[in-house]
């Protein structure tokens, strides 16, 4: 069924009674060519390229919830593309690419809203970082404006010019970044996916994962066997779990981050903005709640839930920065799942065992890789070759020291 | 030559400050040794100082010695006996810290405000090394109603001001009671 | 007050309180809410919903409220979003209703309602996507104006907000009867207990019926409760108070309305956040009563039972003529209370047809309300009995849909509640959070005696867990009627029928989410946004779960709970960040030079949370440049004096110190001879630079190593680590002195003459040397080391001693045509130098990377060594540290600037380098950088093409040596 | 959440910094192969469950080496890394 607004003049006419589901929900079938375990935002991208791109729609996605329920489903929807290390510039410039041809693509509107991105900056040092970051945002040919202190108050007078313990020097424009409906990616990935045939298996979750001789034959789930030649891990927030049941051990560690909505405004930010001198971010959903976040709470940990010291650390900042949201209430919180490297940076590649493939390890910025990582996670699996801008994520690259470091604050791995 | 003048690290502060029921002064300058057994030395320490404290001990021998973290005490005071220096590493940082005292039947309440710590449940003397808002903090609990509270000295004016806000509304609600 | 009655038990009648609202004055009394004093001046109509702009009016008397939400004047300006059912009534309270416009009773967005039949569930999914410049444009804008409840005012939030500790034996949560039990039960034995209640009156759900405890009047009883609590010293009562979060370890979010309610709080908080620890909890929060999904439910005048109720005893409001529609015998007994005490209750309407009752008034067993008429307040409903339809005129529906167990706050750690059929509710199950027990209706107990029992139960289990004898209590008579009921979840009729109020999700959304498949409980919440408004869904999940149970066939329990998470309610931002605007988000570090520099005029920048000043500023200086110039050129030519005691000083005392620095060094220190220093770098273990500085050997066992400035805490962190984790049993201490030294920087040509002055006789010191010094009576180091590539010393004294110290320094100093100097000479003069900062040390550079590979000894193990021996660490194809100058010297160069190839396009796939730091030199009349560049040490003479597009600069720039001034160092040896 | 320093007790989250697992304790010989220094600085077997973490106590300057759980947070010991293994 194409969605458009003539649709919905219909639809509405005659009582709404016409709309079908936005996916099938098929049993799994004993055989696929290729299993994709995680119905994500990855792993369901990773499914509609493998059937758009490589025509192989003898696939299934197998998800042990419902479909987006993990950290596609909690997040603080960012869209961007301002990185600066070779390696990661290309692949998140190729996203926002995808991104901004989203809508088109899947026919299901994700609200990708490039309203603006501004990085604050609040000293010398940190001016001079984000000027570095800035060319080399342009010279991957995206787009990106220095603003002076002046710059950013014309653009954001309500922060704190006059009396913040760090004054803000300036700020990093990147105009084409913005926010998206974190839950309308999942479900336009699922209903592309389905439409070309992919089977979508909820509430499936994977036990075991079969290997003969080195090379993958399928997995064991609650709903059965599954045979399959080629099976991709895309389970972030998880990913050691499933791993281990291949036996393998990985370079990540899981830790919470938490982030809050308040209750509904009228339009009173416009951008996302994010605090140089302490970990906040914070953009206006469209229903009006105000979207933020800041640091890890730095604890390994798998509950999904914070605690109070962090959620001081983030209203601090915020405070600190724009204390007109002092009047906003808090109206929800939650906590995700994130996959933490060695060196910030994800891992799209083979693993030792033969067919089966991995897509971790994305830190806490996996919402805006979505496009480019299901991209080339398809690549990948279904040529056995990385995809050009996903070449450096390597899963070797810790123990050879090819880095993708851009907070520059080494091997630990709650730091990225 | 030229011989130097002391300066406080309250200079320019206003204290002591005084809102309702609680009272903050600073701490006259007093001579401070940090004092740090070596592995294996703390009996033979002990037994050369008249003891040495356990975590949150406050020992009144001919010095006041103050446990203020993993083997480690501050000697407050003058006449450290001779020697030590065999069983301990010993640094002075009678410059390094910056103390106030707060005082008064609203104490426990206003570090209430700061302090993410039961104090009613300390021993009368005992010390804590905790963090007072973002600051770092030795607090010696001197009485159920006076506190000894350290920081560095570069923070002394946070210090002040993070107790002046505080004391300033634990006083305004207890006008409003 | 056109709606008042005689009494109320919350109101001080004799008070008068005026107030605003929508800018029409009114009166009310003192212990009016916002709410119950605008329903007694007949105003019904406080606000519109969310997506179509409907009327609405209040439809409880608790924080729950999804309706009432205003916009209140508070600290010279508006709040958004605050419940009216919670907002005591003050003298000059200003409020205005909110999300409409022109006015609440006029609003333009109202026409939304009409074309519900497209704006059904996630309908925006399906559209706005042609053409796609038109979302950012248009449509996103429209809607975002749309969306949204109140309006946040752009100004600084001003009010005063408290955070605050709390530690006791036992937590209550809730002073209802069950409350009120446990607290009264737990208090006699001696707990450390503190009893929180939302409201402003303790009592919970006795202060709103009228039943006897004990043979005398519920509120009589409560206030002999509280009397005997009062008293007692541990038992601390916390009126005002909502708990809004559970957490690890006993930790309990709150937060305290401290002078929101208060014409003139004076410098009391607004509110304040409380962080409790109990070592148990128990929560006796109640219940809440649910509506009934039916046509038309949304209309003012439309109120659950429970509401009206506490609205007529409490603030005695009067309803008019009372229509109520409930499913169970607690509704129709309160009808009959009601009734008795002289409400006019039009109808009482059950869906049940085995009941009935002898009531004074209409009752229609097996009936249902399937209409409501009135555009700005309820008028009449119409009811379907058997079949047929009848009208009855009314001005207030009350609903009663059975009785919710308040339990969020058990499932704040991820459990699930259980579902129990005989109440057509969830309860908690024990043990859902370590500490925490529900009790009372929190848990499905409902009747008041039974709460009264639950409560002391309660409490000796939580003292047996405390190891407190629980005393003999006896139980006090109270109602212990039964409590039955025939779930009704919607009434199936034409019409929309709502769920969440506030959002403004139908019966019709749900259906229609299972019809798109959206039929997993969280996914019909995200694609309806049930639950999701300001009320979280207070009122309205349990309904939306049983339409979509109905929907798609299944049960209830199977369909399953959507997640509470905290807050449970709305917490404000100001409250939880209290005391973090301005200076008060991080602490302050000055040093001991801060006040003279000040009032030396130099603009102070932050460095970490210390400040150090940029320049020093003189009459007739054309910009900053002109003092950072002059300053480079005292240290240059004559003597500069500059303030280092930012640098971290770590004292690493004992007989293995050297043992222990040569295994955090990549060099060796415990070859160094006392008095003399060393530059010193340390590696992560990952094989990269964490930090560089200096490491003095003051005497055989006593060793002084300096930080940086940024990594001074770090650098601290990491060896306390590689001493306890790797070093166990060596004899060894360390020791931070930082803040006990003030020390100068004394640099130049004639920093010899101004030490001369000082100590009298200037110690024959080599460079990298040092001794202990007097100054007068005072003991102090110096240290003959240079940051400048000049003829320096540092000079260190107490830190008493720093701020006179630096006022000789500088007169002296000045005295000889020289002076302070700050950062912005500081960096210079190290450009200059090709000493490196954090700004090269960018937590990516390796050793190699500097050129400083010979500085890693290759004789013995130390932190990151092994990994920096990885392939990818090394090699050509690593970004180097160099010096850059520019072709023309005038062309300005600033950090951050990429490099390419000279004919090179400005691509990613062509970038060779970028420059770290870069300056003008007034010593060799050029502007100087420092980069780091793709094999950079092979490739010194090659030039390169700078651009720094974000600026508009491109230069043609050649490598060199970092090193561009006085690269023998003789400067700075002699 | 508060966790017991083994040298001040149970105190405050915030006064403590986690560095991660308590693998970190465990290093290499300085001639160990290169495999087992990718294992030491960056492979965890990230359990869900019982784990044991690092953490710092800075305002006493303890590490210690906590137990803990990734899915409950319950907390059930620590010893100093000091008097560790």
């Amino acid at each position: 069924m194409q969605f458009s607004g003539f649709r919905i003049l219909k639809e509405g006419l005659a009582g709404n009674r016409g709309w079908k589901p936005h996916w099938r929900k098929p049993d799994p079938k004993p055989d696929y060519d290729m299993l994709i375990i995680g119905g994500g935002g990855h792993g369901l991208a990773t499914a509609y390229y493998l059937a758009k791109n490589h025509g192989l729609t003898n696939i299934a996605v197998l998800e042990k919830g419902y479909l987006g329920g993990g950290n596609i489903g909690r997040n603080t929807t960012i869209v961007r593309a301002n990185y600066f290390l070779p390696g990661n510039s290309e692949f998140y410039s190729h996203s926002l690419k995808l991104w901004e041809g989203l809508e088109d693509e899947l026919n299901y509107n994700v609200m990708h809203s490039q309203r603006g991105l501004i990085n604050l900056f609040h000293s010398d040092g940190q001016r001079d970082a984000f000027a570095r970051r800035g060319n080399a945002m342009l010279a991957q040919g995206d787009d990106a404006i220095l603003l002076d202190r002046e710059g950013v108050r014309a653009i954001l007078p309500y922060l704190d010019f006059e009396q913040a313990r760090f004054p803000i020097y300036g700020g990093l424009y990147h105009k084409r970044g913005g926010t998206a409906r974190h839950d309308a990616v999942a479900w336009g990935y699922a209903r592309g996916a389905d439409q070309r045939g992919v089977d979508l298996i909820e509430n499936c979750e994977v036990t075991g994962i079969s290997v003969e001789s080195g090379r993958v034959t399928g997995v064991s789930t609650t709903r059965g066997e599954i045979r399959a030649r080629k099976v991709g891990i895309v389970t972030a927030g998880r990913t050691s779990q499933v791993a281990a049941m291949a036996g393998l051990r990985l370079p990540i560690e899981s830790h919470i981050l938490q982030a809050f909505v308040t209750e509904g405004l009228k339009p009173c930010i416009d951008h996302v903005i994010s605090f140089g001198m302490g970990h906040f971010y914070i953009s206006q959903s469209d229903k009006g709640g105000l979207v933020f976040g800041g640091d890890l709470d730095f604890y390994p940990s798998y509950a999904a839930r914070g605690n109070l010291p962090g959620v001081e650390q983030v209203m601090e900042a915020g405070m600190a920065l724009m204390p007109m949201i002092g009047r906003a209430k808090v109206l929800r919180s939650w906590g995700g799942i994130m996959d933490m490297t060695p060196d910030g940076s994800p891992i799209i590649d083979r693993t030792p065992i033969e067919g089966l493939y991995l897509d971790a390890g994305w830190c806490y910025g996996g919402f805006k890789a979505v496009p480019a990582s299901g991209w080339c996670m398809a690549h990948l699996m279904a040529t056995d070759q990385p995809h050009p801008v996903a070449r450096r994520y390597r899963l070797d690259r810790f123990a050879t020291g090819h880095l993708l470091d851009e907070e520059g604050k080494g091997s630990q791995h709650n730091l990225h | 030559m030229i011989e130097l003048s002391a300066s406080d690290p309250f200079a320019g502060l206003h204290l002591p400050l005084v809102h309702g029921a609680a009272r903050l002064d600073s701490v006259p300058p007093v001579r401070i040794t940090a004092i740090a057994p070596l592995p294996g030395q703390t009996e033979a320490l002990a037994s050369a100082l008249g003891g040495f404290p356990a975590p949150g001990e406050v020992l009144d021998t001919t010095l006041r010695l103050v446990w203020v973290g993993r083997g480690q005490a501050f000697a407050f005071g003058e006449g450290l006996p001779e020697g030590l220096e065999r069983h301990a590493a010993l640094s002075d940082q009678s410059d390094g810290w910056a103390g106030a005292q707060l005082e008064g039947a609203d104490a426990q309440a206003v570090l209430a405000r700061l302090v993410a710590m039961d104090l009613r449940a300390l021993a009368v003397p005992s010390s804590v090394r905790t963090l007072l808002g973002h600051l770092p903090l030795l607090l010696v609990k001197q009485s159920e109603t006076a506190f000894d509270l350290w920081t560095y000295r570069s923070m002394a004016g946070s210090l002040s001001h993070e107790l002046d806000r505080a004391m300033r509304m634990v006083a305004a609600r207890r006008a409003l009671a | 007050m056109k709606r008042r009655v005689t009494g109320g038990s919350a109101l001080d009648r004799g008070r008068a309180v005026r107030f605003h609202f929508d800018g029409r004055e009114m009166t009310g009394c003192r212990g009016d809410t916002l709410a119950s004093a605008l329903l007694a001046n007949n105003v019904r109509l406080m606000g519109r919903s969310f997506k179509y702009h409907r009327p609405r009016g209040v439809l409880t008397a608790g924080s729950e409220e999804p309706n009432a939400l205003v916009e209140l004047k508070r600290d010279g300006t508006f709040h958004p979003n605050i419940r009216a059912t919670l907002q005591e009534l003050h003298s000059g309270l200003e409020a205005r209703v909110q999300n409409c416009w022109p006015s609440v009773r006029h609003d333009v967005m109202a026409v939304n309602d009409l074309f519900a039949p497209f704006l059904s569930a996630g309908f925006y999914y399906k559209t706005f996507m042609w053409p796609r410049a038109f979302w950012e444009r248009l449509y996103e804008p429209v809607i975002r104006r749309a969306a949204g409840l109140g309006r946040l005012p752009r100004a600084h939030d001003e009010s005063l907000h408290e955070r605050a500790f709390a530690f006791c034996d036992l937590l209550v949560i809730g002073s209802g009867p069950t409350g009120l039990m446990v607290a009264l039960t737990a208090g006699r034995a001696g707990a450390d207990v503190i009893l929180a209640e939302e409201d402003r009156q303790m009592g919970g759900r006795l202060l709103s019926q009228a039943g006897q405890i004990d043979g005398q009047g519920a509120e009589d009883w409560v206030q002999g409760v509280l009397a005997e609590l009062t008293a007692l010293p541990n038992v601390r009562l916390m009126p005002r108070t909502s708990i809004f979060g559970t957490y690890d370890g006993g930790v309990f979010g709150a937060l305290e309305r401290v002078g929101q309610h208060l014409a003139e709080p004076g410098l009391a908080p607004r509110e304040c956040y409380w962080r409790i620890t109990a070592r148990r909890a128990i929560l006796a929060s109640g219940a809440l009563e649910r509506p009934i999904a039916h046509p038309g439910n949304d209309r003012p005048g439309v109120m659950l039972l429970s509401a009206v109720a506490s609205y007529w005893h409490r603030w005695a409001v009067d309803p008019g003529r009372v229509v109520v529609f409930g499913n169970n015998d607690h509704a129709l007994a309160s009808a009959q209370v009601l009734a008795d005490q002289g409400m006019q209750i039009a109808a009482y309407i059950d869906p049940r047809e085995d009941v009935a009752g002898d009531t004074p008034f209409p009752f229609h067993s097996g009936g249902e309300v399937v209409a409501t008429r009135g555009r700005h307040g309820l008028r009449e409903v119409t009811i379907r009995v058997r079949g047929r339809e009848s009208r009855i005129a009314c001005d207030t529906l009350a609903l009663s849909g059975g009785w919710n167990p308040t339990l969020a706050l058990t499932c704040h750690h991820g459990a699930r509640p259980v579902w129990d059929e005989a109440i057509a509710a969830f309860v908690p199950r024990p043990g859902m959070v370590p500490g925490l027990e529900a009790a009372g209706a929190a848990r499905g107990r409902f009747s008041i005696a039974a709460c009264l029992a639950d409560g002391v139960e309660a409490a000796q289990a939580a003292l047996a867990e405390l190891g407190l004898k629980a005393p003999d209590m006896v139980l006090p008579e109270a109602e212990d009627s039964a409590y039955a009921l025939r779930p009704l979840w919607q009434v199936k009729a034409k019409g929309r029928a709502w769920l969440d109020f506030a959002n403004d999700v139908t019966t019709k959304d749900v259906t229609l989410a299972a019809q798109e498949g959206f039929a997993s409980v969280e996914h019909m919440k995200r694609y309806t946004t049930q639950g999701m408004a300001p009320d979280q869904g207070k009122s309205s999940n349990m309904g939306a779960l049983a339409v979509l149970a109905d929907a798609t066939g299944g049960s209830i329990p199977e369909t399953g709970t959507t997640t509470f998470r905290p807050p449970f309610v709305p917490v404000s931002i100001g409250a939880l960040g209290a005391g973090a605007k301005g200076a008060g988000f991080r602490p302050e570090r000055r040093t001991t030079s801060d006040a003279q520099a000040r009032a030396m005029g130099a603009p102070m920048i932050e460095a970490g949370l210390w400040y150090r000043p940029s320049y020093f500023p003189q009459a007739g200086d054309a910009d900053w440049r002109t003092a950072c110039n002059r300053e480079t050129g005292f240290v240059r030519q004559t003597v500069g004096v500059c303030d280092v005691s930012t640098l971290g000083k770590i004292a690493v005392q004992g007989p293995d110190a050297g043992r222990f620095l040569d295994f955090v060094y990549t060099g060796t220190m415990s070859r160094l001879a006392v008095g003399r220093v060393r530059y010193g770098l340390m590696l992560r273990e990952d094989g990269h630079v964490m930090d560089d500085g200096t490491c003095a050997r003051l005497n055989e066992h006593d060793y002084l190593v300096t930080t940086t400035t940024a990594a001074a805490g770090e650098v601290m962190q990491h060896l306390e680590f590689v001493q306890q984790a790797f070093c166990r049993g060596w004899q060894l201490r360390l020791a931070s002195v930082t803040e006990n030294w003030a020390q100068m920087a004394v640099a130049g040509p004639l920093a010899g003459e101004v030490l001369g002055h000082v100590l009298g006789e200037v110690p024959d010191l080599p460079f990298m040397g040092y001794c202990p010094v007097q100054i007068g009576a005072v003991a102090g180091r110096l240290f003959r080391i240079s940051f400048s590539g000049e003829k320096g010393y540092e000079l260190a004294v107490p830190a008493r001693f720093g701020a006179d110290l630096f006022r000789h320094l500088v007169a002296l100093a000045e005295g000889l045509g020289g002076g302070a100097y700050g950062m912005e000479a500081l960096n210079v003069l190290r450009i200059e130098k090709g000493f490196i900062t954090h700004a090269e040390i960018d937590g990516r550079v390796t050793a190699f990377d500097l050129g400083m590979q010979g500085m890693m000894s290759s004789k013995k193990d130390f932190i990151g060594r092994a990994a920096s021996q990885r392939p990818g660490l090394t090699g050509p194809e690593r970004m180097q540290l160099v010096g850059l100058r520019p072709s023309d010297p005038q062309a300005g160069i600033a950090a951050g600037a990429s490099l390419f190839q000279p004919d090179a396009p400005a691509t990613a796939a062509h970038v060779e380098g970028h420059v770290t730091s870069a300056c003008y030199s007034p010593t060799l009349g050029t502007w100087l950088g420092l980069a780091l560049v793709v094999n950079g040490r092979a490739r010194h003479g090659a030039r390169l093409r700078l651009e720094d597009g974000l600026r508009g600069q491109r230069c043609e720039v050649s490598l060199c040596d970092p090193v561009f001034f006085d690269p023998e160092g003789g400067r700075m040896r002699d | 959440m508060y966790l017991p320093c083994p040298c001040c007790g149970w105190r405050d989250m915030r006064e403590f910094t986690c560095i991660g697992a308590a693998d970190y304790c465990d290093r290499p010989e300085a001639d160990a192969p290169p495999e087992a220094w990718d294992n030491y600085l960056h492979l965890r077997d990230n359990p869900a469950g019982p784990a044991r973490d690092l953490w710092y106590h800075a305002p006493c300057g303890t590490w210690l080496e906590v137990a803990r759980d990734t899915v409950t947070h319950a907390v059930t010991g620590s010893t100093a890394v000091e008097e560790a293994g």
